[in-house]
């Protein structure tokens, strides 16, 4: 597998550990942009000629593909965004400053990204909302009996993550769906940056109203991530950004929107990227993400086993078999940051901070986490080289203690 | 085996003020205070200092990070305590220097040199500048401009 | 100059007509985007490793590439956007609803490209400002007398295009800027899109609060963009959208930002498109911007000069000295549409339609135009392809015009 | 020299069509009509109908567009006045799958197969089926289903 990845074929010493926050590139995705750029490059959708129709092709093509990877039927449901963070903002923005008013409540958990707990906190702020953050267990799920009880009339939006980015969770969305729909009348958001790239998304069957993911983290490029709506709501909802394509008649005082998913593409549409994320999920496919998660899954169990045998290591979160390949650990007397410099010098690349996730951080009682997350290029040499890093770095620490 | 880089970066003198910080808790009648976050990691350093006459009388360090950052602020406030804020600020930037690989006269430095590895380890260059830079805007705050 | 552009290397019968929508992209710049992914692709600002470092590197590289393209000496009032739409919807959302009250005016001109056009109107609309359009002249240029008329004690906001995308008409942004400090306390918005591409911008010195350019347009790829700001205004803005990099302190409660220029980058950025625009510029640099600029005026004034040779045409807007390596025209009798597909059956690429310019087209008169736009890797032989595709678009509908 | 594909396009049938539009101006007494514009080109195209007991009894267009625009609306016009609202969205559904490539019925067309060729050019497609689009919607307003 690594050798279907340039980077890591490049550098046969590096154990990228990483993934979580970007992954790693495979040839078919970087020759299928390369190819676009030289091939069928053109503004889409405005050129009557040939060039620019070949452009609008590519573009569609890569929505239909990318729609079906995601089990979304209606493909002009999928809004081509720069990533996670945008299309959350999006909503928060578009349908959140339209429907949400004073003495509202607005709902996530405790476990969110900042991309998915800024945006609605400060909604929240702008329209007089109040904003609850549903609490976690002990081990770091999301407490459904918490979460059910804080939901009720005033509940508008309901907004969590299908999986944790700071400690693997994987959350049971359908549950969760199931249970906002029975208690309230709430839009029910998913961030799904940590879904889609490792496990079935089937949208259509989760019962959520929207969900987000960025492409750059499932093999994909930068710069290209989608949105998924339900219709109903995607076409009642006013644009995000106005410009072109996405209107239909620009009059001098009013003007009136296009359809969807133009509606809410504003501007020249980012087609070699969206080509790019179109071959990933292929790549993906090609693998199977039922694959894709038990390869995760198997080497996070290790990881966990491995690291909970040297002393003084904790790892974060519930059970391997209830997380995606992310081991977040701390090392007592070691500074994560000072963890992650031994381990880089050994070739290792983990994360070091509080993961975009300060108030999970909090409720952990922990400034920051080490985390090595796992992809379908990694395998058991990179837990040894991990662990026996995380040693090295105990012997660093230890030793001078030792002599101090 | 300990490889012979991080042995340069995590020395003695280093882990020795990250384990037994020195002049670390708050500082009663302080008249100068900055605390500086770092937005990546959410480490935290606090700088209190008492300021009198173009001089620091008295400073301590709050706040929680990694043994670069730690062992940095309390090294600065062995460095600073009786100087002039001039001469701090002056030491602060000669140390940025260091780390950042331009020209500067070691002899300045003195026991600061123990960082001088962390220029090789870019994304910690800004742990060790951290309480630098608390101290920095802590001295704006006191209203003793430089002498 | 065709061969550094693998596209047109590959089509030698290719007359591309249409870089005003996108421009084609030379080998260098997708080697630097390949050579990224192959070398060192990671999420940058976030990561403790030497690979991430590498990757925020090249970020920060690519920043202050393309800020010392544009003329502004301090990079970190470069925000990197998706393009010239996002970073125009990011001032009127983030500056314009913190700023503009009921009964505050926002000027535009009847030139603007809807992405410079749309955001104000419906900013208007959402604070009950008024929304005014400053007329063109005769030749398509922006009236200055009758804009100046237009700015009193309650102009907010003055928005107008360095270069119309439809008439390529340059416009004289530092006179612009004068005549609105001389007047108001207005903020000042110039449009880009059809400036860095092809003129030197020298942000420093013109004057403007904000300038807003799109890479896709100058060589560069998709999915990249700039704004540039003056600092005081940015540093005073409230965020655009909220996530991950552009906070500095998330509570429960509150949040606080991140320092220029993270505070308006949320989310994961878009190196490799940014390495790629940093390229582009650098390819650009090597010819020089003067130098463009004389490329294309040189091939607009022949064009203009043939074209107006033909019986029934009309080239719009002012003299071709007065433009950038644009020309739009109409045909007596023949609508542009049907223009663009015969000429494309002869291999001239060539854009038909309002050009996302409606308030521009009803003050023309005309429902749509055809459009040629030049660029560094034209010559006269597309002139040429150009103008014989419309002879015979001519002979095609007046021949039947005949035996009708 | 004319090149073939274009000869093939811009047909005889097409330009006399557009030439001399049939059924062109607003309908005095309509009770059904719709208005259809292209996003990407501002062409507009407006159909108003007299239908009754789900019979179009006439129908005219207005509105500005490319030849191909037009003279799909001006051959509109001839082919379904006079018939049922049915049988006219069959036809422009006929005339829908011709240019999608798909499988169809070419004698359902008749003089509409000039428009065959638009099929090789997708950009132009929706040029052929906007007069269409804009009967459909004007059928649906006027409260006369099909048959
Ligand atoms: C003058 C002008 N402004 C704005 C834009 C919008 O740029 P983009 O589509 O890259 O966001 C364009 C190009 O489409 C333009 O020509
Ligand atoms: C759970 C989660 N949500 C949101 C994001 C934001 O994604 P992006 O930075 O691609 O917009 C990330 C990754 O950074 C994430 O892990």
């Amino acid at each position: 597998m690594r050798e279907r990845f340039p980077l890591l074929a490049a550098n046969p010493g590096l154990h990228y550990l990483d993934s979580a926050a970007t992954s790693q590139k495979p040839r078919v995705v970087l020759d299928a942009m390369r190819e676009y750029y030289e091939r069928d490059n053109a503004n889409p959708h405005r050129g009557a000629y040939a060039l620019s129709v070949r452009a609008t092709d590519c573009y569609h093509e890569a929505r239909a593909k990318v729609a079906k990877f995601a089990g979304l039927a209606d493909a002009d449901c999928l809004v081509f965004t720069r990533g996670t963070t945008e299309s959350l903002n999006l909503v928060a923005s578009a349908w959140g400053r339209a429907n949400v008013r004073a003495g509202d409540e607005i709902v996530v958990t405790a476990m969110d990204h900042h991309a998915n707990f800024v945006p609605w906190q400060q909604l929240a702020r702008e329209k007089g909302a109040l904003f609850r953050i549903a609490p976690i267990t002990h081990d770091g799920q999301v407490d459904l009996d918490a979460l059910g009880g804080m939901l009720g009339a005033r509940t508008r939006i309901v907004a969590f993550p299908h999986v944790s980015n700071a400690l693997g969770t994987v959350n049971p969305v359908r549950a969760i769906a199931t249970l906002v729909r029975e208690r309230c009348d709430a839009l029910v958001v998913c961030d799904g940056a940590q879904g889609a790239p490792h496990l079935p998304v089937g949208f259509d069957d989760l019962g959520v109203d929207f969900y987000a993911f960025s492409g750059h983290k499932m093999c994909g490029p930068m710069g290209i991530g989608a949105l998924l709506g339900r219709r109903a709501i995607l076409e009642r909802m006013p644009p995000y950004q106005m410009g072109g394509d996405m209107i239909e008649v620009v009059g001098d005082e009013e003007t009136t929107w296009n359809v969807l998913p133009h509606k809410f593409e504003a501007g020249t549409p980012n087609v070699a990227d969206a080509v790019g994320l179109g071959a990933a999920v292929d790549f993906l496919e090609g693998i199977g993400m039922d694959a894709v998660l038990a390869h995760e899954r198997a080497l996070v169990a290790v990881a966990d086993e491995r690291l909970r045998g040297l002393d003084g290591v904790t790892v974060h979160g519930p059970a391997a078999a209830m997380r995606s390949g992310v081991a977040s650990f701390t090392v007592a007397g070691i500074h994560p940051h000072d963890l992650a410099t031994i381990l880089d010098e050994r070739g290792v690349c983990i994360r070091a901070g509080h993961h975009c996730a300060q108030p999970l951080m909090r409720r952990l009682d922990v400034a920051a986490t080490a985390r090595a997350s796992f992809y379908v290029y990694n395998d058991e040499s990179d837990v040894e080289a991990l662990v026996s890093g995380v040693r090295e770095a105990q012997r660093i620490f230890d030793g001078h203690v030792a002599r101090g | 085996m300990i490889d012979p880089r991080s042995e340069a970066l995590y020395q003695e003198t280093i882990l020795d003020h990250y384990r037994r910080p020195r002049n670390k808790g708050e500082l009663p009648g302080a008249n100068a205070r900055a605390t500086v976050t770092n937005p990546t990691c959410g480490d935290e350093i606090g700088v209190e200092a008492i300021v009198e006459g173009g001089m620091i009388r008295d400073v301590r360090f709050t706040g929680q990070g990694c043994s670069i950052a730690q062992a940095s602020a309390s090294m600065m406030t062995d460095v600073v305590r009786g100087a002039t804020v001039g001469a701090a600020r002056r030491t602060g930037e000669a140390l940025r220097r260091l780390l950042a690989g331009e020209p500067v006269t070691r002899d300045a430095l003195g026991e600061l040199l123990a960082f001088e590895a962390v220029a090789r380890y870019p994304a910690r260059v800004g742990c060790a500048l951290m309480p630098w830079r608390a101290l920095d805007r802590a001295l704006q705050t006191s209203g003793n401009p430089a002498p």
